[in-house]
Order: structure tokens, then C-alpha cells, then sequence
């Protein structure tokens, strides 16, 4: 049995009926927990204040922005491959998950500013970065919306994400070369001693968890309805074939 | 002409966002200034105004050249021409759909842009005041550029340049309006002039382009 | 009852006489087929009549308000399906519903469809149906039965029979023989525009200039 | 090939300007900034690097939807793809014949539209060479836009939310590698990253373009 | 020696097949016209020849680089003169002078004027001008002759009739009569693309999906 079983929509169909409730529910006791202690059960840092919580919101949500387009990559490519039709409704149905996870990303880190620089909005290389992110799913939902013919869709907008995301690192790389910032570096990574303390960390990790779960029950879901979407055009068109 | 504000409305959300893309076009602009001028606050908060208004002009402006072109190109104006709608009416109700797709979302977007270019405070509610003024006129105006080049192929840059220096007006009046504001100062005089010249555009302009899409058809 | 006239009419395209000295009148219950070959100017002269253009010389009386333009191109909405295309135009014409248009075009099957997935012929009855839900009784139709198959053919030629019964009248210009054996035929070849050395139209611009 | 690009040249040219329209339209973008943020000589020369690489940008993102716009309405571009010349050489050739119309224009205008902008004097030299060097890119990558969107109704708008994130390397290096050159300092690293997108656009994204416009017609 | 043949072919227009079975083959020297109602897929099936679209299933064989597709646009640029239209045709297709193609479609006297000032008529020949300079033996036509005069469809037919003398094919979808007598005709309707539950196609799509 190989892995492209699953891109049979029905093998795929069934199997996600059996899933989804799980990860909803894992999802689900994840963020709860992770969130309150994140939000009630940490003393405040003494240079962030009341403000260090939105980081149960923030971080997760910012890594899942990059995730999500990451995985609508990989998706896009099996489409473009091996033309499995639910690579392409998964790519698609992520699409809208990722770009409101940038958004609360940017959000957030807004808010956040506010106390910590001052300032909503800073030409940080991080937060541009995330704005042009924001830009590349705009552009991408906006491609798949204006396209009538669902093969035609995808095979556009497995190519403009191809090329997009070369151009998204890039930019990335282009955008720190242009402005030095003020965004903290990855303080998550296990080996720097700036990293911060386990009381944080550990309810940050929850709502990390609880991000991805929520992110793959999500998925999971909409590209069900993408796939009962499509069934739905298919019997419709073969109603007009009758 | 209800049923052809509808339609043209209809239209513009099918042909994919409607008025999703004007906004989307306006982040963008909005979005490379900085890169092309530098990060600095300071410099982008004393330019943002300018910025602003000339984002919603270039937004609007790019989606001009649909007002008649696909109408034109399928047979539509003809067949409008010779029905019994005056053309003047159809000419404004075109401006209007443009208007309610581009220039009201900008309106209503703009202070959240502004904050990316770190607009001053108080200026706020004078940008959105100047835009809600002003973006109608940039709509008839724009109509006007559109039925002289109505027909002509590649008409999107000759529509440019034939409709930027009528734009000059509104936007000197614009972007005045909101310095003042922004700093205090008396607003009347631009105030007037903005609306003045945004109901006198509207009253006139239709028949001139009327006139022009009359010939532009012949 | 003469529902269009045309007198002494000249027609230009480009600038330039194409047809002159044209005359004939319409009356209700009759059609008229124009013939005659490529460039002779028939799109010109029911451009002309629908006063999409102005003619050089000569008059044209119409009642106002009376005449239904079908182009070259249908006009149609490639995103909006067959129904609301002619929803549009039945309002813009402030006439009612449309089913009767769509049946008789036999385009029930297709309503619900986007008149972007429609092949050529189908369009085309489409655009025809149009010309239905205008409710004008003078149809002046430039090559209505481009891309038709026969039995298409046929179901226009009904619609205007039925549309002479009623009262109405036809003009159209068309190179295919659509079976309306009651409708008069004008063929424009002799009302081909001369040179002005041979007796053609002498505008006062030309005279100025040459 | 040479004939497509005659050809596209001719139509360019016969569309009345050609190469004039582009041009015009960046006079204008440089006359409206200072309407807009105000006519202060040394705000002007800080901004003006930054104005004038985004009026380029935006004068060839006007005229982008013309690509192939043209060609796919009239049923050109379906011939094409049945004719015996590859699809990549002819999205090439068509990138090329827009950078001639309107690339190189600009390119050659720049300096003196940066007189209007109190361009400093160093600056002159680098802004050249960067739109002499970055414009190719943004053409080939405006050409891969106009072919995800053509034959969509109202591609304009679409076409530019998807083309313009793609334009912020090329921007970014552009516009730093004036602000280098001008100020005097070590402009080796972003030329050669200028340089590097372009000849890597060029090379590959005209397959990405390719495979698109076969989608398109499908 | 056959030129273009077709093994049980199957082609689809949305997603959906409109065609189904069908075979035929087309040899030097021989034309097939094809016939069918509006909206069978005769334009679905002639584009699936000529390499826009993907068949569903079954095989097209033709030698390369032999094929020239005219559909029912004809790809003239407007602000170019009929020579300049041609030309750019023949050094893309490699082939030498135009005039050979001028004389054939009568637009000599038109050779100098920009496509915009043609009728109708006039820029359908051109269309089929176009065709005989890229000297290609195979010819797939849609609907060629669209708004032609009579006398401009006797023309058409003579090219077509000079063109298989010479060793050439056509392939045609009309709803006319071509006066090509030695045509031979394959009407479409027999090969309509029947529902899943009627025996038509299944593919693995549409199986997976419903
Ligand atoms: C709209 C603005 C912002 C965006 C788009 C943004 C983006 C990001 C991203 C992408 C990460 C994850 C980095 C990683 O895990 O590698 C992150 C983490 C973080 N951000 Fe932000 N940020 C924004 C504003 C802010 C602000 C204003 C602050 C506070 C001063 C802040 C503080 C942090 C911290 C402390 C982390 C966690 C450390 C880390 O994992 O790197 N961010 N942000
Ligand atoms: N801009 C122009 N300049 C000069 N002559 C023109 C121009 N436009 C059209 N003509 C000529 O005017 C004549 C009339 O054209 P028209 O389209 O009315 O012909 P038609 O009878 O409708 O032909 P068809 O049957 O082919 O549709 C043609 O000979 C055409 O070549
Ligand atoms: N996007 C689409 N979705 C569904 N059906 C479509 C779509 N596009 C076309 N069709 C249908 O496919 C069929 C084949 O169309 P095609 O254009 O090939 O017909 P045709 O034989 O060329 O007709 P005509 O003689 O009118 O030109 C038509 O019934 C049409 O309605
Ligand atoms: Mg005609
Ligand atoms: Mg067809």
C-alpha cells in the first residue's frame, strides 16, 4: 500500500472522516490549556510586561504562515507531478488558512509593537517579509478565485506558487540586506542561551501543538468540502450530459 | 439603469474579487514605497500623505481602461447605444459601479494603510474625508479618459496620460486638505474646492464623454 | 403601415462614400433581405439606419423608439449565464420576462449555463434570443445566421415569420438562404458608390481638397 | 522569430506611440509625486532614487496586460501555439519587444527626469546602470503574469497583484544600488545580485510563462 | 499515404466529454467535412487535433510539423495591412512570397489597406489567405467560411479543391454547403458523448469524485 492511496478522494474521504475528529479534539485540549496557562499562569517578564502573552498567539501563528505556504509548495508540486486532484484541493483549501494566519501574525505583532518599539508598524525585515507573504496569498487565492475550470486553476496556481516562492525567499534574503531591524532573532532554537525560560517555553510549545493540530484538522476539513464541492460539479455536469 | 449598475457590479465580482483587487493593488503600492525610498519613519511619515492619495490614483487608473473596453470588444456598447438609455446615464452609472469597486474600498482602507507609512495621528480623518471626496470625481474623470480611447488598441497607457493631468487638480486639493488638517490649519478653502470641483465633475463630465463614446462608435 | 424609410441615402465608411442613392421603405408585416457580396457596404448602411453612424446624404424616418440592432458580435457577458444576459436586456428595454425568448430559441437546456462555455451556434441563439425580449417591432439584423446549423436556421426564420404576423418587420443582411420565402430581397450591388469622376457623391470636403 | 518581434514592434508602434506612451507616463508619475508630498527640494532628493525605480515599475506594470491580451483575443495566440516556433521563444521575444518599448526608454529618460527630482549628482550614473540592468527582469516577469492571467476578463488588476511581490528583490536591489553608488560606497554586492536575478529570470521563468499560456488556451 | 489519423478518440470541453469513439482517417488528396448541430464539439475536436487541448483518451497520429489550424478567429492584427499580415505568417511558418496567396483570395486590390478598414468578408479571406502561405499539406478548418459571399466560397472551394490536387488534406467543420462534391462528409452526431450511466466514458476522475 502506497502513500497515493490517499489521493483517491474517496480512500481520502474516508480516512479524514476517521481523523478529523481526533485532531479536532487534540487540537482543541491543546490551545485550551496552552493558551490559559500561556495567559494566566505565567508571572510577567519584567521588560515586556502584560504584553509577553501575545506570544501564545503570535509565534505560533507566524510559524504557521511560512508552514502552511511551504506545504502549499509541496502540494502543488504533487499536482503538477503526479496529478493527484486532492494534492491540488488541499493546496487550494490552505490557501485561506495561511493567509489569515499572516494576518493575525501581523496583527498581533501590531499590537505588540505598540508597548515594546513604540511604534505599529516598523520597515522590519521580519515584518515585511510577512507582508509580502501576506501579498503572495493574496495573489494566489485571488488567481484561483478568477479561474473558472478547476484543472485550469490548479495548474496555474501550482505554477505562480512554484515561482513564487523562489521569489519569496528572495525577498526575504533581499528585505535584510535592505534594513537591519529590530525584530528578535529565532530565540526558539534549543542551543542559544538567549533562549527564554521554561516558563514560557513549555505553554509556547502547547499553543505550537495546538496551532498545527487546529492547522491539519482545519485542512482537513476544508479540502472535504472542496472535494464535495467538486462531486457536486461533476454530477451537475453529468445532469446536462442526460 | 439599476439593471446596469447591477450587471456591471455582478461583473466586476465575477471576473474574480471585484473589489477585492483595487485594495490589493493599493497595499502594494503602499508596500514598495519604502523599498524604493528607505525604512526611515520619519521620511515615510512626512511623505505618506502623498503617497496615499497617489495610491488610490494609480489604483483607480489601472482598473480605467475596463470601464467600456469589454463592452466595446463584445458589442455590448453598440447594443447599449442604440437602446433606450440615454447614453449619459450609462456613462455615469459605469462611473458609479467603478467608484463602488475601487474608490470606496480605498476609502475605507486607507487609514489602515496609513499606518504603515506611519501617518501622523491627526491626519486620520482628513485622509479619509479628502478620499471620500475626491475618489468620485477621479471615477467620472477617469470614465471621460476611457470612452475618448474607448476602441483604440493598447489604450491603457494613452488612458494614463490623458487622464493623470486631468487628476492634477483633485489631487493638489486632496493632499492640501489633509496637510492642513493634519496640521491644524483651516480647511474650508481646499474643503470647497474638493467638493466643488468633485460635483462639478460629476454634473459635466458625463456628457463630454457621452459625446466621445458617440463618436469613438461611429 | 410604413414603418421605416429610407430615402436618397448615402452611407460612408472610412470617409468614404460606400453605397449612394439608396432608397426603400419597410412596412409592418414584411422583411427585407439584403444582398450582395463581401464589402459591399451592409454592415455600413444598418449601422448607418441604426444610428450608430451618421449617413453623408439623405434621410432616414424611423418612429422613435422602435428599432432593435443586432451587430456582427452578440454583446453577450461571457461570466453571466443565458438567463441573466437576457435579464439585462429585458430591463434595459423595460420589457418582462424572458421565457418566451428562451424557449423559442430553444435554450432552456443551456439557461443556467455561462454564456462562456456556449459554442459558437449556441451563442449566436442566444444573441437572437436577445433581439426577442427587445420587444421592438423593427429587427434590423446584420448576418444573423453566422454559425447557425439548418435547424437553427429554421427556428429563426419561424421567429421572424411570427414577428411579421405580429406586426413587426425585418431587415437583414445575410449571404445564406434562410427559407423566408415571403420576405423581398434588395440586392445593393447597383447602389454601389461611384467615383466622383464618374458621377459619384462630391462632398464639399472633397471639392475643397482636390 | 525576428518577425515576431518586427511585428510586435510595428504593433507597438502603430498603436500610436509605442515607445512615447511609457515615457509619458513616467513624466507624469514624476510631475504628480511633488503635487502629492509637496515641493521641498531636499524632501525630493531623498525620495528620488525611490520615485523613480517606482515609476518605472509602475509605467511597465501598465502596460503589461497588452502582452498577450491582444494576441489571445484575436486568436493570434492559438495560431502561435500551432505554428512551428517554440511557445518559450515566443514569450521571450515578447518580453523583449515590451522592454524595448518601454524599458529602454526609460533606461535612456531616467537622468533627465531625475533633474525634476533634485536627483543628487552621483546618483546619476548608478540609477542608469541599475534600470539598464534590472528592467529586463521585470519585463520577463511581467510576461509570466500576463500568461497566468490571460484570457481572464479584467486580468489588469489581477495581474498586477500577482506580478508586483515578484518585482521586490529587483526594486530593493535597484534602488540600493543607486543609494550605494551616490553616496559613494561599496556597490559590488547588490549589483551582482541585480545582475544575477535578471540573467536568472531570463533563463528560466520564460518556461514557467510557456507552460502557462498552454494551460490558458486549453 | 494517410496524413492524419484518429483512433477512438475522445475529447472534452470543461471537463466534461463532448465526443466519444470517434475514429477516422484522412489521406493525401482526400477532404472530410465535417457535419453536426451546434454545440456537438465539431470546434472541441478540431482544437484537440491540432495540439490546444488534451484528448481524453484514444490517439491522433499525424506527421509533424504538417498541420494548419484556422479557428474561428482569425488572427489578423488589425492596425497591419493585409501584406503585412501575411508576411509576418510566412516567415513564421518559414515559407517564401505572398503574392501567390493574394491573387488565390482576391485581395489584391485590398494589399495595401489595414485590416481594421475590411468587412467581414473581406478579413475572412484574409484568414484563409494566411492558411495557404504556411504551405502546410494538412488543413484544419473551423467554420472557414463564415460570412462569405458566394463568390468568395466558390474561391474557397477552388483553393481547397487545387490544394488536395497537389497532394494536400482538409479537414473542415461547416453548416454549409461547400459545393466540394468530392468531400466526403462524417456527421458527428453518432459519436455524442454519452452519460457515465449510459455507457459512456468513466474516467478515474469522475469515478473517484461521485
Ligand atoms: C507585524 C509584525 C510582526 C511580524 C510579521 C512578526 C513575525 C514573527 C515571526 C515570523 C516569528 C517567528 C520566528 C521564528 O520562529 O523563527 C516571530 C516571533 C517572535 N516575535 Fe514577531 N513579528 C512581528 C512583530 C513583533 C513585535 C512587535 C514583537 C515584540 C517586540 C515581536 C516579538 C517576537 C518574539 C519575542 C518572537 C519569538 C521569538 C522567536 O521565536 O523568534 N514580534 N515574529
Ligand atoms: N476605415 C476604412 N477605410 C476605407 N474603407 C473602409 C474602411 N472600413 C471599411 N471600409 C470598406 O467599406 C466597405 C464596406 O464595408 P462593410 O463592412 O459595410 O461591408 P459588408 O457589406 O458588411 O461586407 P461583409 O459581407 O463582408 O460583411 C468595404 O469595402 C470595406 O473595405
Ligand atoms: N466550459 C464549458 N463547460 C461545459 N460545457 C461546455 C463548456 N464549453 C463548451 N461546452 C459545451 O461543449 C459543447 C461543444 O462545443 P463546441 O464549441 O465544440 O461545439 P461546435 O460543434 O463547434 O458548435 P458550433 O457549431 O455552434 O460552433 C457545447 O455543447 C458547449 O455548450
Ligand atoms: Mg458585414
Ligand atoms: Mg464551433
Amino acid at each position: 500500500m502506497s502513500i497515493w492511496e490517499y489521493a483517491n478522494p474517496v480512500k481520502f474521504m474516508k480516512t479524514s472522516s476517521l481523523v478529523l475528529p481526533w485532531v479536532t479534539g487534540l487540537a482543541a485540549v491543546c490551545l485550551v490549556v496552552g493558551l490559559y496557562w500561556g495567559f494566566f499562569l505565567t508571572p510577567e517578564a519584567e521588560n515586556f510586561k502584560q504584553s509577553v502573552k501575545v506570544i501564545y498567539v503570535h509565534v505560533p501563528s507566524a510559524m504557521m504562515a511560512i508552514n502552511i505556504w511551504v506545504m502549499m509548495l509541496v502540494t502543488s508540486l504533487i499536482w503538477l507531478i503526479r496529478r493527484h486532484h486532492v494534492s491540488a484541493l488541499a493546496a487550494k483549501a490552505a490557501a485561506p488558512i495561511g493567509l489569515v494566519m499572516t494576518f493575525i501574525a501581523l496583527v498581533t505583532g501590531a499590537i505588540w509593537g505598540q508597548p515594546m518599539w513604540g511604534t505599529w508598524w516598523e520597515w522590519d525585515p521580519r515584518l515585511t517579509s510577512f507582508l509580502i507573504l501576506f501579498l503572495f496569498y493574496l495573489g494566489y487565492i485571488a488567481l484561483w478565485e478568477a479561474i473558472d475550470n478547476p484543472d485550469t486553476a490548479a495548474d496555474l496556481t501550482g505554477v505562480l506558487c512554484l515561482v513564487g516562492s523562489v521569489f519569496a525567499i528572495l525577498s526575504r534574503y533581499a528585505v535584510n540586506f535592505w534594513n537591519q531591524g529590530l525584530h528578535q532573532g529565532a530565540t526558539l532554537s534549543l542551543d542559544k542561551e538567549e533562549n527564554i525560560s521554561d516558563v514560557y517555553w513549555f505553554p509556547l510549545l502547547l499553543c505550537i501543538a495546538g496551532f498545527v493540530l487546529f492547522f491539519v484538522a482545519l485542512l482537513l476539513l476544508r479540502t472535504r468540502t472542496e472535494i464535495r464541492a467538486r462531486r457536486l460539479k461533476a454530477l451537475e455536469q453529468r445532469e446536462r450530459m442526460a | 439603469m439599476i439593471a446596469l449598475l447591477l450587471r456591471d457590479l455582478r461583473l466586476a465580482v465575477r471576473a474574480g474579487g471585484g473589489f477585492g483587487l483595487g485594495l490589493a493593488f493599493f497595499l502594494i503600492v503602499v508596500t514598495l514605497v519604502p523599498f524604493g525610498v528607505g525604512p526611515e519613519g520619519n521620511v515615510l511619515a512626512r511623505i505618506a500623505t502623498g503617497v496615499l492619495w497617489l495610491g488610490a490614483l494609480l489604483a483607480c487608473l489601472l482598473s480605467l481602461d475596463r470601464i467600456f473596453a469589454l463592452d466595446f470588444e463584445d458589442g455590448s456598447l453598440d447594443l447599449l447605444a442604440t437602446a433606450p438609455v440615454p447614453l449619459e446615464g450609462v456613462v455615469t452609472i459605469k462611473a458609479l459601479a467603478h467608484w463602488i469597486t475601487t474608490g470606496l474600498p480605498l476609502v475605507l482602507a486607507a487609514p489602515v494603510f496609513g499606518v504603515l507609512l506611519h501617518l501622523p495621528g491627526p491626519a486620520y480623518f482628513w485622509l479619509v474625508v479628502s478620499l471620500l471626496l475626491g475618489t468620485p470625481a477621479l471615477s467620472v474623470l477617469g470614465a471621460f479618459g476611457a470612452a475618448l480611447t474607448v476602441g483604440l488598441k493598447r489604450g491603457g497607457l494613452l488612458l494614463s496620460l490623458l487622464v493623470l493631468p486631468l487628476y492634477v487638480p483633485t489631487l493638489i486639493f486632496g493632499a492640501e486638505l489633509v496637510k492642513r488638517g493634519a496640521s491644524g490649519m483651516d480647511t474650508q478653502m481646499p474643503l470647497l474646492m474638493l467638493a466643488g470641483i468633485t460635483a462639478a465633475t460629476i454634473a459635466v463630465v458625463p456628457f463630454a464623454s457621452a459625446a466621445a463614446i458617440r463618436v469613438n462608435l461611429r | 403601415m410604413t414603418l421605416l424609410a429610407v430615402e436618397n441615402l448615402t452611407v460612408t465608411r472610412g470617409g468614404l462614400p460606400v453605397l449612394e442613392g439608396l432608397g426603400f421603405t419597410l412596412a409592418a408585416g414584411h422583411a427585407l433581405v439584403l444582398r450582395g457580396p463581401n464589402g459591399i457596404g451592409k454592415t455600413t448602411l444598418l449601422r448607418t439606419l441604426a444610428g450608430l453612424q451618421p449617413a453623408l446624404t439623405g434621410s432616414i424616418s424611423i418612429p422613435p423608439e422602435t428599432m432593435a440592432y443586432a451587430a456582427h458580435a452578440d454583446g453577450l457577458k461571457s461570466t453571466l449565464s443565458v438567463t441573466e444576459n437576457l435579464r439585462f436586456w429585458a430591463s434595459v428595454y423595460g420589457t418582462g420576462p424572458i421565457d418566451h425568448a428562451l424557449d423559442r430559441m430553444n435554450l432552456r437546456q443551456l439557461a443556467e449555463r455561462p454564456a462562456m462555455s456556449l459554442s459558437a451556434g449556441q451563442k449566436r441563439r442566444l444573441g437572437l434570443a436577445r433581439l426577442l425580449v427587445t420587444g421592438r417591432p423593427v429587427w434590423v439584423l446584420d448576418e444573423p445566421t453566422v454559425s447557425l446549423d439548418a435547424a437553427s436556421v429554421a427556428l429563426f426564420a419561424d421567429a421572424v415569420r411570427d414577428h411579421l404576423a405580429k406586426g413587426g418587420a425585418a431587415l437583414m443582411a445575410t449571404h445564406i438562404d434562410l427559407g423566408l420565402h415571403e420576405a423581398a430581397v434588395l440586392d445593393l450591388t447597383p447602389f454601389k458608390a461611384l467615383p466622383p469622376e464618374e458621377g459619384g457623391y462630391k462632398g464639399s470636403f472633397d471639392e475643397a481638397f482636390t
